[in-house]
């Protein structure tokens, strides 16, 4: 049964992850992608990673996605529907496409994976203690240091945004 | 140091007024309501009413006057000038009647109810009742013809009205050529006929409509 | 209060490119109240252009009075011109028309003129306020509202026996004077809904989303609303002191104690939305003095006494002028030696009023634009005529 | 008959039986909140509404569900087929996603899960992709309108509303949505809106933020079920029907029960965090697993019949006052309120 529910999110995640690559719309990329998320979170779940699956849906979806779907509906023409994404630079793209997959072949080959002999054998069991208590325990730097950096990025945008605003006021007043 | 007042200010003015509304509302919400459950319950209607138009056809001495007075033109009204010797009886009023009325049409698709007919009417044969529900589904069910002329009376009225203009005319051309006559032997000259100016009435010959 | 941004600029410091839409607001749209097509050039949600286009409902109003066979039979025309106040139209016409005629009409008749005109005006701003409350996504105001005005029609059609196209002022006179029992009707309406107007003064014009929403949007300053010609509560809102009643006294308005009201700028800018809005709130309660005064003071006389049989003027021309609830409504009449006007020409506010939006409404957002219109309160039966 | 009882002992069809209980729940819910809201709205407005068909109209939303299922299904011919007819049921699967984790009743939850006020929260963003599908299928300016202003305002309200879930999981110390109404337990005064089961010092400091909270999440809630005054992606008055305009019959029934069933669950998830969810106002008496589901949907009713209150009495907001509300407003106050109750929690 757990194979099958495997096999169906493997099937949505890798056909979806085709038609983001291969489709000639580019909307309809941005919506299969969401298929592509969605499988993502679903094999989380299979894996036991709960609180990955929920943080996988609520981040990419609810917010990456959506501010991709943004931006290719405000920056195309939405009228018609004909929205066409061209093929460019074969070459390069496909050297690069080869090297990352044989580094990530190349991961998967050296990991020392674990296996379950039987998949019934796994109860479920909540992961976000663990994770809320290695974030705030051993791995408090890399939390500290992401959240400063997400800090300064956001005070940065805020800035960037503002600007224009605050120069506009200026020549208002003058 | 303002905007900081203005910003809890406004907040302060949002919770405020949004009570008062839901307050407002909920007071309306318990209060009797004042619909009027239309088709079985009915409001009723003042005596200056005015909607479908009605006419007493009995009454009707043919005057054209409130065809005249419709801004509209839904009153379509064809009439005869009857021969004086015909006896069409008398409206309620006493008034006597002289014309055939061969069609009383009105329209009341195109009736804009501003009841300007029924003011000229003399006889107060025309006038706006309290009825409203007269939807058809077909248009033409909406022309009502208050004319109780059938067309065979109609024919009839015709054919007196033709015999009478012709004996008119018998005796009009009679007197010309007398007048004439007499006038060429006072005056020697070759007489010449007078022109004959009875056109027939102008509805002669066209007929009731249908319906 | 929208400050309009600067394009955002690339390294080589030209602006980026960005398209502007346009889309058509109308004619069948929920908030254009009518047929009105605005063609509405959009750059995201700020209005950078509204181009109307007018004559969806142009029903050659003029034309057909040339056609008439008398003068009486205009009055039912003109009730269909702005058919939310068609007293109003009616009394511009009866106006000009008794100008012409040299007709004097005894006091009586202008009293229940007076009375049944500000009737109207309220009836007719209950409306304009109510469906600007449906602009704004309030739609209980609406129903408190017509709840109200249902009463003032039922006062019209127990006077006249019609409840929206009256056909009851004519040309000398009145069709009917009123029934026995108007002015206790009369009166029992006034204590009623002064109840409402308070309510619904509490429940819309002063919430503060309301306030939001209005204040500070569309302001059309002092001088270009007088140079567009604009009128009524758009020209007062604007605060501009200027009431054809006080300042151009026909029938006898002048007889009455009441005031004009400004729009003070009380929650934003002066001649913003929710001034004009307020004008005609506080219009209301003005009217309702004025219907009591006249109500108080109904002097006796015989309505249909001056109306003539025939009507045949000799040729010349008059200009009468009503302050209609949306503004001056003013009707020239030429007449020729016949029974049918040479000529009816009729200035209608709402059409003015409108000419105003493209100038108002740039640089504002697309829900202001809704506000906007709704301010402005025009009827498309008298804008396309 | 020994094959049902096996058939039933099976796992898998148990999760799909269970699987169908919300969704049992949601129609006849939605038919009810229909006839409800058609109510409250006329008595409010000093109407009567449905009148005929049964008593007071009682049977008016079966004939309006049946006339939906008749109509034409029209898509419009510039319109994007596929995309277009997917859009409605996905907006249905991320509302129906979340019931799975409402705790209906004491003996009732679709799944029991540690993270289940966390998943809601991402389950219901699953509807910002079916409402910008929609809008930009349907080929329309007004739809298309009406949907980046509802994506844009569901995700800038997920901010607050989800810093108010925040400070109460902060308090209750779990995001399991059936402990955390356990931890309530124990009659009114254990509700988080009176401060929770705690010693009285802390009960009382906790009450004023709790409070605040609690109107945070109401009107964030508001926000993302697209209702008054928040209704900006379908205000009728600017966008004609928002990204909805262009669907009809049974499509366009399934935005309105998915528009319902959200509304129910914004309402469930303001009870569980602030009222109790399922436990008896009275402690133990009227407790129960029947019982309990009797609370539970009388509390999220209450609150369907707020907004529907709120609905007919507010105007609506505009775009950029909807922002200012969310980032100047309410996120502040979250804020605050989370580092208040940090506070208290800790000393």
């Amino acid at each position: 049964m757990y194979e099958i529910i495997f096999y169906f999110f493997a099937a949505v995640t890798i056909g979806s992850a085709g038609v983001v690559v291969f489709s000639r719309n580019i909307v309809y990329s941005a919506f299969a992608l969401f298929f592509t998320f969605f499988g993502v979170a679903g094999i989380y779940v299979l894996l036991n990673a709960d609180f990955l699956a929920v943080t996988q849906l609520l981040i990419y979806v609810g917010g990456i996605l959506v501010l991709i779907l943004f931006g290719v509906m405000l920056t195309t023409n939405t009228v018609s529907v004909d929205i066409k994404a061209k093929s460019l630079n074969t070459l390069p793209a496909v050297s690069v496409v080869a090297a990352l997959a044989g580094l990530l072949a190349g991961m998967i080959w050296t990991t020392d994976w674990f296996m379950s002999k039987n998949m019934s054998e796994i109860t479920a069991q909540t992961t976000s203690k663990e994770i809320g208590s290695a974030l705030i325990t051993t791995h408090l730097l890399p939390f500290e240091v992401a959240s400063v950096v997400l800090l300064v990025a956001i005070v940065g945008a805020a800035m960037m945004a503002r600007r224009e605003s605050v120069k506009t006021q200026i020549s208002n007043s003058k | 140091m303002t905007a900081l007042t203005t910003y809890f200010n406004d907040i302060y003015r949002s919770v405020s007024s949004t009570m008062t509304g839901m307050r407002i509302t909920f007071k309306q919400m318990i209060s009797p309501t004042v619909t009027i459950q239309y088709p079985h319950v009915k409001m009723k209607m003042p005596d200056r009413v005015r909607n479908r138009l009605f006419m007493n056809f009995d009454d009707c001495i043919g005057c054209e006057l409130c065809a005249k007075a419709c801004p509209v033109d839904c009153i379509d009204i064809e009439v005869m000038k009857a021969p004086p010797t015909e006896s069409l009886g008398e409206t309620s009023t006493g008034q006597k009647k002289r014309i055939y009325v061969t069609k009383f049409d009105i329209d009341i698709a195109k009736c804009c109810y501003c009841g300007l007919c029924v003011y000229p009417c003399p006889t107060e044969c025309l006038k706006m009742t309290d009825v409203y529900e007269f939807s058809e589904y077909d248009r033409s069910n909406l022309i009502y013809n208050f004319g109780t002329m059938s067309p065979s009376e109609v024919e009839t009225a015709k054919i007196k009205v033709k015999q009478y203009d012709e004996e008119q005319t018998a005796k009009k051309a009679a007197a010309a050529a007398q007048a004439a006559a007499a006038k060429a032997a006072a005056a020697a000259v070759p007489p010449t006929a007078a022109p004959v100016q009875n056109a027939p009435p102008q509805s002669l010959d066209s007929t009731p409509t249908q319906q | 209060m929208i400050e309009t941004l600067e394009k955002p600029k690339t390294s080589t410091g030209k602006t980026l490119r960005t398209e502007e839409m346009i889309v058509n607001m109308g004619p069948q749209h929920p908030s254009t109240h009518g047929v009105l097509r605005l063609e509405v050039v959009l750059d995201g949600e700020i209005v950078t252009d509204v181009i109307p286009h007018l004559g969806y409902l142009h029903r050659c109003f003029e034309k057909h009075c040339e056609h008439m066979t008398s003068y009486q039979q205009v009055i039912p025309y003109v009730d269909r011109m702005d058919y939310v106040a068609s007293m109003t139209n009616e009394m511009a016409y009866v106006v000009a028309a008794e100008k012409l005629l040299k007709i004097e009409v005894c006091d009586r008749v202008h009293y229940i003129r007076i009375i049944m005109a500000e009737l109207q005006r309220i009836a007719s701003h209950l409306i304009a306020i109510g469906t600007f409350g449906i602009d704004m996504g309030a739609f209980t105001p609406f129903l408190y509202y017509f709840r109200d005005r249902e009463k003032i029609l039922e006062l019209f059609e127990m006077t006249c026996g019609a409840r929206l196209l009256y056909n009851y002022m004519w040309i000398g006179g009145l069709s009917h004077d009123i029934p026995p029992q108007f002015v206790e009707k009369t009166k029992e309406f006034i204590v009623g809904f002064k109840k409402t107007l308070q309510e619904v003064n509490d429940l819309l014009n002063y919430n503060e989303i309301f306030i939001k929403r209005t204040a500070n949007v569309g302001i059309l300053p002092k001088d270009l609303a007088i140079n567009y010609a604009c009128s009524g509560p758009m020209l007062r809102g604007s605060g501009v002191n200027w009431d054809l009643r006080r300042d151009d006294p026909y029938t006898m308005y002048d007889k009455f104690e009441w005031d004009v009201i400004v729009g003070k700028g009380e929650m934003g800018t002066v001649g913003d939305v929710w001034d004009r809005n307020m004008v005609r709130q506080l219009e209301m309660w003005e009217s309702l003095r004025i219907i009591e005064q006249a109500i108080a003071t109904l002097p006796e006389g015989d309505v249909s006494k001056a109306i003539p049989k025939r009507i045949r003027p000799v040729p010349g021309d008059a200009y009468g002028r009503v302050e209609g609830p949306r503004g001056e409504l003013g009707v020239y009449i030429i007449a020729e030696d016949s029974v049918t006007p040479y000529r009816i020409k009729a200035r209608a506010p709402a059409f003015v009023n409108l000419s105003v939006i493209t100038e108002i409404s740039k640089g504002a957002m697309l829900a202001d634009l809704v506000a906007i219109m709704g301010s402005i309160d025009i009827v498309l039966g008298e804008v396309d005529r | 008959m020994n094959e049902l009882k096996l058939l039933l002992e099976n796992p898998i069809v148990m999760s799909v039986l269970l699987a169908f209980v919300p969704i049992v729940f949601i129609l006849v819910y939605a038919l009810v909140t229909l006839y409800g809201e058609m109510k409250v709205a006329a008595h409010i407005q000093n109407r009567l509404a449905y009148m005929e068909n049964g008593w007071h109209g009682t049977l008016q939303p079966f004939a309006d569900i049946l006339k939906l299922l008749q109509k034409e299904d029209i898509i419009p011919t510039a319109a994007d087929k596929f995309l277009f007819s997917l859009a409605p049921y996905l907006v249905f699967v991320g509302t129906y996603a979340s019931f799975a984790v409402l705790p209906f009743s004491s003996g009732f939850i679709g799944s029991n899960i540690d993270l289940g006020i966390l998943y809601l929260v991402a389950a219901s963003s699953l509807v910002v992709v079916g409402l910008l599908m929609s809008g930009w299928a349907s080929n329309n300016k007004w739809s298309l309108f009406g949907s980046l202003r509802s994506a844009a305002q569901i995700v800038s309200y997920e901010i607050p509303g989800v810093l108010a879930i925040l400070g109460v999981v902060m308090v209750l110390g779990t995001m399991n949505m059936q402990t955390m109404t356990q931890m309530q337990d124990g009659g009114i005064q254990n509700w988080l809106i009176f401060g929770g089961n705690f010693a009285l010092g802390q009960k009382l400091a906790l009450i004023p933020f709790m409070f605040i909270l609690f109107v945070i999440y109401l009107l964030s809630s508001m926000a993302e079920v697209n209702r008054t005054p928040f209704d900006l992606p379908e205000a009728e008055s600017e966008l004609v029907q928002g990204y909805n305009t262009e669907y009809s019959g049974m499509k366009f029934a399934i935005f309105y029960l998915a528009e319902y069933a959200n509304l129910f669950l914004v309402s469930a998830v303001v009870v569980i965090l602030f009222f109790g969810g399922w436990t008896s106002p009275f402690g133990s008496f009227m407790g129960g697993p029947v019982w309990s589901a009797f609370w539970f949907i009388m509390k999220g009713m209450f609150f369907v019949f707020v907004n529907i209150w709120l609905r007919w009495t507010l105007p609506r907001l505009r775009v950029d006052q909807l922002m200012y509300v969310s980032w100047k407003v309410l996120t502040p106050f979250a804020l605050f309120c989370i580092i208040a109750i940090g506070f208290i929690m800790v000393v």
